[in-house]
């Protein structure tokens, strides 16, 4: 599995990247490199140039700045792992993140190329639909933000140009009475999932919703949204009912195919119940229980 | 241990003849994570035939666990009239079982 | 089609060589610096056998290019022993039999420097968790 | 050193009309594309299968499944060769697919093989049928169940591969490579391509460490042969090295058995008869690692732990445009499908007599006193204790206790299942009745040399893949001549060196070579005791030994060490001994079984071997193939391994 030759560039500055990209029409973004190498090993990509953004300045960081927690495209998803402000108060990103591939593919992963790769199975995308996330890209007219619910077109497609490098995620900062919780069943540790649940809530100083997001993972072409399930909880209290109606307004809007993971049905299945409990625990945290 | 051909190992085709999971991303070798603790023993019995009384135990595990571990999972649920699984038995084989059984829950 | 001259510290040794871009750090390791402890297992960065520190991270050196590597600090497993005297983790290996035919075991070694050097009194499901993949 | 990579069919089944190999030859570094009509012309395009079925090397007009080797490009790098496979350009024509060995048996079925009159490659039955219906029309119970056993691969961390190199001047090939079984390969490979010139003398098989083994490095696969042939052709040494998704897609595979089983017992829970229809999924050759007189390998040790009256197994062999199927993988020759299968319908039996599984398999285990014990399809089980093992595994895992929990989880709604699985497996493949590889008989050879100092060099042909046999070979001669386990090296893997043995697998390496090094051991033992007579100037029968020395009956300071004698059989031998006693320090003992059956597992516990006894405790009852050495002042140079040489030619 010897991947095919390409010319490697590895510029300093982001601007000069996006020149690169600019300049070749053929060319591909190198970040953590652990979902494009193995593709190119097997020759279903054929980069006629890499553009290595390893060595950008800058692009590495978790912040909370303004209304915003933001994260800089080419942090490793072990540094979110490690990373104590995301584990104290962004629960779902840090259970999304401890379940990314395994601990040595996390050590050089990034949470941009995990994003910007809009594979359907991967894990952050559901999540960022959840906290209703925003994307920033960087082109040669200068930066701009994409909510991610604009973001994933198709599989492996996104918003993006051609020249333009997600360079930074952010998602909104986190409130009191809020809280997330990722599901995530996999066959074994590595495999993507069968199917993941993302689940943020922000609750009322009375115990109801003031906002809800579901995100599901691997269950169509694109990350999707369950956007009828998070309207239908808004203003309500969570319980067994609001919660079963949830489930089941997030498994209709699911599209999952048979496959070795399971038949359709199986997979309506699994949203369901990780609809549920995503939605529970994510409530447990709000309420300042539970990590 | 033989859990993985209990539970994930498989290469099966399509009709065409294409194989699925090619790859070590789809056909699964438990990890650490996946793989029990488990606690050994042994009684000695040496053959008499041989100079040393030894007999081959290299694949002592591997025999005898999946049918130990379908036996176990079979024995879950005899009770609501299953009598066979087959291996593997993932999770969406056992649940498409208990759904048949009217004893997949929803929560 | 490009060519790189690449400079990296390799187990405290410098070396320089002209690399093709495509040319994975594994085979580099193995093939151009003829250090041939660390394995190649798969194609698809499930198996870990390949597994070396890259500037003190374990990360698998078939999912990298060598190119990518340049100016890096590497260690693989040949650079564990110091003095003739094995490494602590190369003695529990040996003590506890965890080797089986000895393939991952030096991805096995690398991967669990790295997690003691994190986690000095992991429990076992940290064990588990750190070595799974 | 050249490089191999190979084009491989995205297609199970299709004509091969046209090979364009000019833009390959273009690509910087390509030596050389290779195809089977290249092949052909040296009379290399097939090879034969362990079972001698026929296998293409590389096809010459048609691939019969999914990533079958097409051809091989060969270059100066290995990044070069995988640029070459992506030029070649195959021009195929897909033909009707059959996967499913039971549509490939209907009439009109799509013919996997052209050589061949149906997919059906055999049909084979043992037990006395009539005698089994018969207990079945008597049964007060019969249960049926039909069960499916999938294709699984090997999957061991290394790949295969090999690095062939042939040196023109000499004639002399060597191949290093990973595989179980260098001195088989060396055999066949001389089978394979002796007629080019490659005698089975000029070859030299080597096998380093290697990465796994789990019966899938026992066969030759097409792969190796290009390899050789294309040194062979080029003087040069060349390397091919699978990557993982060749190794899974293309290498054989094991089980794929579809079985339809039915047990007959008495209302009591005694089990009577055992009836099993199986069909066996090959893939497009027959390439199981099965004993050439049983084409389903051992599956007829399906009778496993239960002294069952009658029985009756019947197998087909099918064709199927899949990879070669049927290597033993985990278990001695298909051991694995036939436990499988009896202890499903075993656990099946007991809840439909409502009878615990436990006691049940109690009730109907072979009993200590019945050994030796002959089973219906006629195998004869050495010594066991079944009931002991199943209760000892019953006290670690508190069995009542977990029944106890059960029951209350099951009044709460809660699912939870125990799963008990007792097996018999034959093992330490040696038997040479029963056992062969391609006619070799099975047997294994250990030599051994004490050099002066009394340190040991001890080799073997078996392979050890990660099984520890430095260890357990060590300690084993440690045992029988009292010299440290350290002081003992010992070497397998290298055909030029190892004495001939038929490899490591099927768990015969300790039963079977560990045999033979115990019994040089013990001959070396006796001729310690003759040099130490001399030394000591005493009769040999007045010599007693201890671990380490021999000494004089009632003067215990009167002793020789193992390492004095040593020295002693060099520099200062008895009379008229001189040359004969110098050297033939070395051994070369072959060791045939007759019968082994493994000891008793029940659960999926994992055990050790059992301890190793004294000699003089355990004595070897049947020593088949040690006659000939019976003098322990000549040399013996291996009878055994010559014998079967013999029967192959």
């Amino acid at each position: 599995m010897i991947p095919a030759s390409f010319d490697y560039t590895c510029p300093k500055t982001v601007a000069e990247a996006v020149s690169l990209l600019g300049q070749n029409p053929e060319a591909k973004i190198l970040a953590g490199g652990h979902s494009l190498i193995p593709m190119m090993r097997f020759r279903m990509a054929t980069p006629a140039m890499l553009v290595d953004i390893n060595q950008l300045e800058g692009l590495s960081y978790i912040k909370e700045e303004g209304d915003w927690l933001e994260i800089g495209a080419m942090t490793r998803e072990s540094e979110l792992d490690r990373s104590e402000l995301v584990r104290k108060s962004y629960s779902l990103l840090a259970d999304t993140t401890r379940v990314i591939a395994d601990p040595l593919v996390r050590n050089l992963a990034t949470v941009g190329g995990n994003i910007a790769h809009a594979d359907p199975a991967n894990d952050h995308p559901a999540t960022m639909l959840a906290y209703g996330a925003e994307v920033t890209a960087t082109g040669p007219d200068g930066e701009r933000s994409i909510p991610i619910g604009d973001f994933f077109l198709d599989a492996f497609t996104t918003s993006l140009s051609h020249d333009e490098i997600l360079t930074a995620i952010r998602i909104p900062r986190a409130v009191e009475k809020s809280g997330g919780a990722y599901f995530k069943l996999e066959r074994k540790v590595g495999d993507y999932a069968t199917v993941a649940v993302a689940a943020q809530l922000v609750l009322n100083g009375d115990g109801k919703i003031a906002s809800a997001g579901i995100g599901l993972t691997n269950v169509g072409l694109t990350p999707i949204k369950a956007t009828a399930a998070e309207e239908a909880l808004t203003g309500k209290v969570l319980d067994d009912a609001s919660i079963k109606e949830a489930a089941r307004l997030a498994s209709e809007v699911a599209e999952p195919i048979e496959d070795q993971r399971g038949s359709e049905e199986y997979k309506r299945h699994l949203v369901r119940t990780f609809t549920s409990r995503a939605l529970r625990k994510a409530q447990e945290r709000a309420e300042g229980g539970g990590v | 241990m033989g859990m993985a051909p209990a539970l994930l190992e498989e290469i099966s085709y399509d009709e065409n003849g294409n194989m699925h999971g090619g790859t070590l991303m789809d056909y699964l070798v438990p990890t650490a994570m996946e793989t029990p603790a488990w606690e050994t023993g042994e009684t000695v019995t040496p053959s008499p035939h041989h100079p040393i009384g030894a007999k081959g135990v290299g694949e002592s595990a591997t025999v005898g666990a999946p049918p130990a571990i379908v036996n176990a999972v079979v024995d879950a649920m005899w009770h609501l009239g299953v009598r066979h699984m087959e291996i593997p038995m993932t999770p969406s084989r056992v649940w498409q079982v208990l759904k048949e059984k009217g004893a997949a829950l929803e929560e | 089609m490009s060519t790189h001259s690449i400079t990296l510290k390799v187990n405290g040794e410098e070396h320089t060589r002209e690399v093709e871009a495509r040319l994975l750090l594994v085979h580099l390791i193995r093939e151009e610096l003829e250090l041939t402890g660390t394995h190649i297992g798969c194609d698809t960065t499930s198996c870990g056998a390949c597994t070396i520190l890259l500037n003190g991270r374990p990360v698998k050196s078939c999912t990298m290019f060598a190119v990518q590597a340049s100016g890096a600090e590497i260690a693989s497993v040949e650079g564990l022993a110091t003095n003739g005297n094995l490494h602590p983790i190369q003695e529990g290996f040996t003590e506890k039999h965890g080797l089986q035919c000895g393939y991952c075991t030096p991805g096995m070694m690398m991967t669990t420097v790295a997690l003691l050097k994190d986690n000095p009194n992991p429990n076992e499901e940290d064990i588990r968790w750190g070595v799974a993949d | 050193m050249l490089y191999l990579d190979i084009v491989r069919s995205p297609y199970a089944h299709a004509k091969i009309k046209n090979i364009n190999i000019e833009e390959a030859l273009a690509t910087p570094g390509v030596v050389s594309v290779v195809t089977g009509k290249d092949l052909d012309a040296h009379g290399l395009a097939s090879m034969p299968t362990l079972m001698s079925d026929k296998q293409m090397v590389l096809p010459i007009d048609k691939v019969k499944y999914q990533a079958q080797e097409v051809a091989a490009v060969v270059a100066t790098s290995r990044y070069a060769a995988a640029d070459g496979v992506e030029a070649v350009e195959v021009d195929y024509e897909p033909l009707p697919v059959v996967v499913d060995p039971f549509k490939a048996l209907e009439d009109g079925a799509t013919k996997v093989r052209d050589d061949k009159d149906s997919n059906l490659i055999w049909h084979w039955e043992t037990g006395d049928k009539d005698a089994t219906d018969k207990v079945f029309d008597e049964a007060d119970i019969v249960v049926e169940q039909s069960m499916y056993i999938p294709r699984i691969h090997v999957v061991s961390i290394e790949t295969c591969g090999c690095v062939a190199s042939f040196e023109p001047i000499e004639g002399k090939l060597t191949l290093y490579m990973t595989t179980q079984a260098p001195h088989a390969i060396r055999t066949v490979l001389a089978l394979v391509a002796g007629h080019v010139g490659l005698s089975e003398e000029k070859i030299r098989v080597i096998a380093p460490d290697i990465g796994g083994g789990f019966g899938g490095k026992v066969p030759i696969y097409p792969g190796y042969i290009i390899a050789v042939a294309v040194s062979f052709l080029t003087g040069k040494p060349v390397k091919w090295i699978e990557d993982r998704s060749e190794n899974l897609q293309a290498d054989s595979f094991a089980r794929d058995y579809h079985i339809k089983a039915a047990l007959s017992a008495k209302k009591d829970g005694t089990l009577t008869a055992i009836k099993i229809k199986t069909v066996a999924d090959h893939g497009y050759t027959d390439a199981a690692a099965n004993p050439s007189k049983f084409p389903a390998g051992l599956f007829h040790i399906c009778t496993g732990s239960y002294d069952f009256k009658q029985a009756h197994v019947e197998v087909d062999g099918v064709y199927t445009n899949k990879p070669p199927g049927g290597i033993a993988y985990r278990c001695s020759f298909r051991v694995t499908e036939a436990v499988h299968c009896l202890e499903r319908m075993t656990d099946i039996m007991a809840h439909e007599l409502d009878i615990d599984p436990a006691e049940l398999r109690m009730k109907n285990f072979i009993r200590p006193e019945q050994f030796p014990y002959s089973s219906v399809l006629g195998w004869e089980y050495d010594s066991g204790d079944y009931e002991k093992a199943l209760r000892k595994a019953m006290e670690m895992i508190e069995y009542d206790k977990l029944r106890e929990e059960q029951k209350e989880k099951r009044a709460r709604g809660e699912l939870m299942g125990i799963g008990i699985s007792s097996f018999t497996e034959v093992v330490g493949a040696g038997p040479s009745k029963d056992y062969d590889i391609l006619g070799l008989k099975m047997f294994d050879s250990a030599e051994i040399r004490v050099h002066p100092t009394g340190k040991v060099m001890a080799r073997f042909g078996t392979k050890s893949q990660g099984q520890g046999h430095e260890t357990t070979y060590a300690q084993i001669i440690a045992e029988e001549l009292g010299i440290p386990p350290e002081h003992i090296q010992i070497e397998e893997g290298d055909t030029d060196t190892a004495p001939y043995g038929l490899g490591t697998y099927a768990s015969r390496s300790t039963p079977v070579a560990g045999a033979a090094g115990a019994l040089a051991a013990r001959k070396i033992h006796d001729k310690a005791k003759k040099i130490a007579a001399h030394l000591l100037e005493a009769s040999e029968e007045d010599l007693e030994w201890e671990q380490g020395k021999f000494f004089v009956k009632g003067s215990p300071d009167r002793s020789k060490t193992i390492q004095e004698i040593a020295f002693a059989a060099y520099t200062n031998h008895p009379q008229g001994r001189s040359g004969h006693l110098l050297r033939p320090t070395q051994l070369d003992l072959s060791f045939r079984l007759l019968h082994l059956c493994r000891r008793h597992r029940p659960g999926h516990g994992r055990s050790q071997d059992p301890p190793f006894r004294r000699r003089g405790r355990l004595r070897c009852s049947h020593q088949p193939d040690d006659r000939r050495g019976a003098d322990p002042w000549r040399s013996h140079d291996g009878d055994g391994a010559r014998a079967s040489r013999r029967d192959l030619l």
